[in-house]
């Protein structure tokens, strides 16, 4: 097994000691799996509230900080948290504004906000929950458990978070996550699997020379399996997958996404082709973002995610932001 | 009839088998899911059986419950909330009763794989645990051997249907030819009661 | 070959595209690869340069900003740039008040640089040059070409960044720059070899089960190969490796430093063993940084840096700096 | 004698072994390198050749500056300076005469190396390019085949050594039973001169 780890029953709470003795701006809770802004719950502030399965990191506890997250649940690896972690976040960072659930949209985190959702409100918490599904892989159908939340779950935290710290009233951090979640689309490739610590073993074989489209972020196989393309054939067969779904009339955020594994050299290489292909089209970038963002363990690939962007939520976009993966402006 | 001793060795049954088959499911769970089914029950069964030493409820009902709310808050995931709604609401349907019987079971039983099909939205069919528990409460009238066979067969025959819930879904038709990580960890379950229901009459109580 | 890529010869060219179109705030010369800081050069300021092969990514172009390099040549992949883009680089950012080149200690890099040099003061910018050798794997003696720069390179371009920007002149630039390459010192493991895109595949062998102590970050093999050791074992052998070689009076920096394809949850719970060694060994820690920082490619792995660090540095190093992967402060 | 026409030549017979050889020398540079020296070559070579097609020098002493000059422009890592000044100061010491006599090519050839030992400070043994220079330039008085044979032998003749030089001097032990790429290419760029003046003799020149 190539993992730098102890054993596979500790990685969650090692990662947490890590990552309270690295961010001592945050309160981590390593027994009860929370990730706190220390100075929550601020004042007349809404509070922001998301979690998930680990392995996706920064996603969820790297995004909690001023202009974000006010907390963060981390589950088992690719297993959504319980309801318990939610609960003591919700109670942890609400000033009496009440509190907004960013769920991904997986059967398992659904089930578990909303389970969270009933308990914080007989706690007496005012609870909101808005669902991230922007993964056009995934058709939305009634076949389906619906599409996947995946790269979205950046803008919604970071475009909500910023709402949130304006002061704005849950009902608009909720309206605008919503539009923020409506306007976005992603589409990830994979050109290797993952290995999850309690397996040990690639969650699939992929032969070199091959890869999957239209992957999610759990080291599931994607929709289709293809021989190896180039970065300017996946940069078009990504977005084309996309705009079929979201014809963006406005200029639109872009974030050019690694699943972990895959050098950011190659990433920076195809934002190129991603730019390219998005002029081809006709759509006018206003941010682009690069990075290993939303990403699944040690898999090699890169997921593409649009943001349809009007003057408000470009003004929240470049709001000042603090957390341990993402800042600016301040 | 069964007591609440008969509940706890069910459970503790089911926290064995899950144990020895956690490799196994979470294998299940990588080709058409994310490898984490077995280390998930695992997990939540062990804090299930810890739970019961340590709180030892006097009633089957109370059990269940207390098993269900145990699943709910370790497990995680969808099967967390899933099992743990099958376990706290047929023990909710088996009230305060010291002692149920066969056909009371039956009924909790088919309460409980209700509520998890009105939580998830799952349908026979769908490849999910539902087509190992569906088949297995309705053969619950002729006894607990007959359940889990029924079980167990339901559980095979998830194999050829494409899924139509939970992450297997995503894959569309590449998840046909598969067998569902859920329904093989429900058909282990409902073997553990078969068990326990076995050795009880074999102690010839 | 699982990679990301259009054809191995382009590679740095379209990482540069990518890398311009995600960050305006970078001047980018795709065609003599190098990359400068949009308001260089900056009146009455030391101009901080640095380059060196890439595949090593965010270094050292995701280093370029306000606060850290004026600017950064990018060569081929694990091949150190030629003089003519380090030439470039100093006639675009000097002032008048000199160029400081940064130079990790590699043949190829010490050659080239040394070279720019010569040129670049034929053409009248006044050049200091700071070595960066931290890896304690290699010993420093006749025998070898010196200790390796890795990890260090981040402090230093950091720390001397934040002088020039407080408008010290050049000596003093340079000789913050040499205090902190002098008090800094890392340890590095590999999890798995690299794939370069010329070669397509595997640098070395290394079966799962093993990994290699004391590696470098250019796909070379370590000192020692051994069994899988646990994330344990491996902070304390990389810190006492570390602490033989320096011992540190003040409080230290801390770089936990991901080698590309190490999940960040992964080192996030190695961060969690690093602080526990150096707390047994009586070590105080002032800073912690945990990320993919000086990588190699697509390797699993990690390496430890630590920099004895006094007011001054500490003071540097929490300036504001604003680069594409290293930001706080504004 | 050998005028400019027969160095354009010699680079160019260099610029096809390098080509043709780049995988060779990157699979030699990846147990004791960083992969790279087939294809740093091959790039500063190719530059080369265009450059002197482009250019076209008059006199071989101008070849081989403009030749290194490129080299160094167009390689980057440790070959490109060391390669460079090789070809750059032996450029140098040929001076501006049109042709040279084979004596001429020797000294000026011993003054490039001697020039490549101080840049790069390393000796015969060190395992590098030296290994396969300096005995080359040795054998030189006895002829191109010798040298050919000799430069041949020096970069086998790396494979046992220690390496003290380079990014190799960093594995220490681990570095022994390994070819060295750096004195594989030398090998390269001796054979092209040789085939060259070969076939200069050949067509009776
Ligand atoms: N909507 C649903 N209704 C019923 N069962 C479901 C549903 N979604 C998933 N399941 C069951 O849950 C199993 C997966 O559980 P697990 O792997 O623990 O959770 P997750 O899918 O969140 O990783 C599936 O094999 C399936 O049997
Ligand atoms: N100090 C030195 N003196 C002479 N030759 C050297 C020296 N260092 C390295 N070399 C030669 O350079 C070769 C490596 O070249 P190359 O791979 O292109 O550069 P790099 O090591 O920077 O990747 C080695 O095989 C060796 O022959
Ligand atoms: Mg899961
Ligand atoms: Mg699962
Ligand atoms: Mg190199
Ligand atoms: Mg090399």
């Amino acid at each position: 097994m190539r993992m730098l780890i102890n054993v596979p029953e500790t990685v969650v709470a090692d990662a947490l000691r890590g990552l309270a003795a690295a961010h001592p701006e945050l309160t981590v809770d390593v027994d009860n799996r929370v990730v706190v802004r220390r100075d929550a719950p601020v004042a007349d502030k809404v509070g922001l509230v998301s979690g998930g399965g680990s392995g996706h990191e920064p996603l969820h506890a790297g995004f909690v900080g001023p202009g974000m997250l006010s907390a963060a649940c981390p589950g088992e690896v690719f297993t959504s948290p319980v309801p318990d972690q939610m609960v003591r976040a919700a109670a942890a960072v609400d000033s009496g504004k009440g509190v907004l659930f960013v769920v991904k949209n997986y059967t398992g985190d659904v089930l578990n906000f909303d389970m969270a959702a009933e308990l914080a409100e007989d706690e007496g918490v005012q609870v909101a929950k808005v669902l991230v599904d922007d993964d056009v892989a995934v058709t939305d159908s009634l076949y389906t458990a619906g599409r996947r939340g995946t790269g979205a779950t950046l803008f919604v935290e970071k475009i909500a978070g910023a709402a949130a710290d304006e002061g704005q009233p849950l009902e608009r951090v909720e309206a605008i996550a919503r539009q923020v979640s409506g306007s976005s689309r992603s589409f990830g490739v994979a050109l290797s699997a993952c290995t999850t610590p309690a397996k040990g073993t690639p969650t699939f074989d992929l032969p070199s020379g091959e890869l999957e489209l239209g992957i999610g972020i759990h080291g599931e196989p994607g929709r289709e399996r293809r021989p190896m393309m180039t970065s300017r054939e996946i940069a078009d067969f990504a977005v084309d997958a996309i705009l079929q779904d979201l014809q963006p009339r406005n200029p639109v955020l872009v974030l050019v996404n690694g699943m972990g594994a895959t050098p950011l050299l190659e990433l920076y290489g195809f934002n190129a082709e991603v730019q390219r292909v998005l002029a081809e089209r006709g759509v006018a970038v206003a941010r682009t973002l690069v990075g290993n963002y939303v990403t699944s363990l040690d898999m090699a690939g890169a997921s593409v995610t649009l943001c349809q962007a009007d003057e408000e939520l470009l003004r929240l976009w470049d709001a000042p932001v603090r957390t341990p993966a993402l800042r600016w402006g301040m | 009839m069964f007591d609440a001793d008969f509940f706890r060795r069910w459970m503790a049954a089911t926290t064995a088998s899950v144990d020895r088959e956690a490799e196994r499911l979470t294998a299940l769970d990588s080709p058409i899911g994310d490898a984490d089914h077995g280390s998930n029950l695992q997990r939540g069964f062990l804090a299930v059986s810890a739970a019961l030493e340590k709180e030892a409820p006097a009633t089957p009902g109370a059990v269940l419950v207390l098993a269900g709310r145990q699943l709910i808050s370790t497990v995680g995931g969808a099967s967390g909330p899933l099992y743990g709604t099958l376990l706290r609401r047929t023990g909710k349907a088996l009230g305060d009763a010291a002692e149920v019987s066969a056909e009371q079971l039956a009924q909790a039983l088919r309460a409980g794989v209700e509520a998890v099909m009105q939580l998830g939205g799952a349908a026979p069919g769908d490849k999910t645990m539902i087509d190992a528990l569906v088949p297995a409460v309705d053969a619950l009238g002729e006894g607990f051997a007959a359940a889990r066979t029924a079980a167990e067969q339901g559980a095979v025959a998830t194999t050829p249907l494409q899924a139509r819930k939970g992450r297997a879904s995503y894959l569309g038709e590449r998840s046909i030819g598969h067998q569902d990580p859920g329904a093989t960890s429900s058909a282990l379950l409902v073997a553990a009661l078969a068990d326990t229901a076995a050795a009880k009459e074999a102690a010839g109580e």
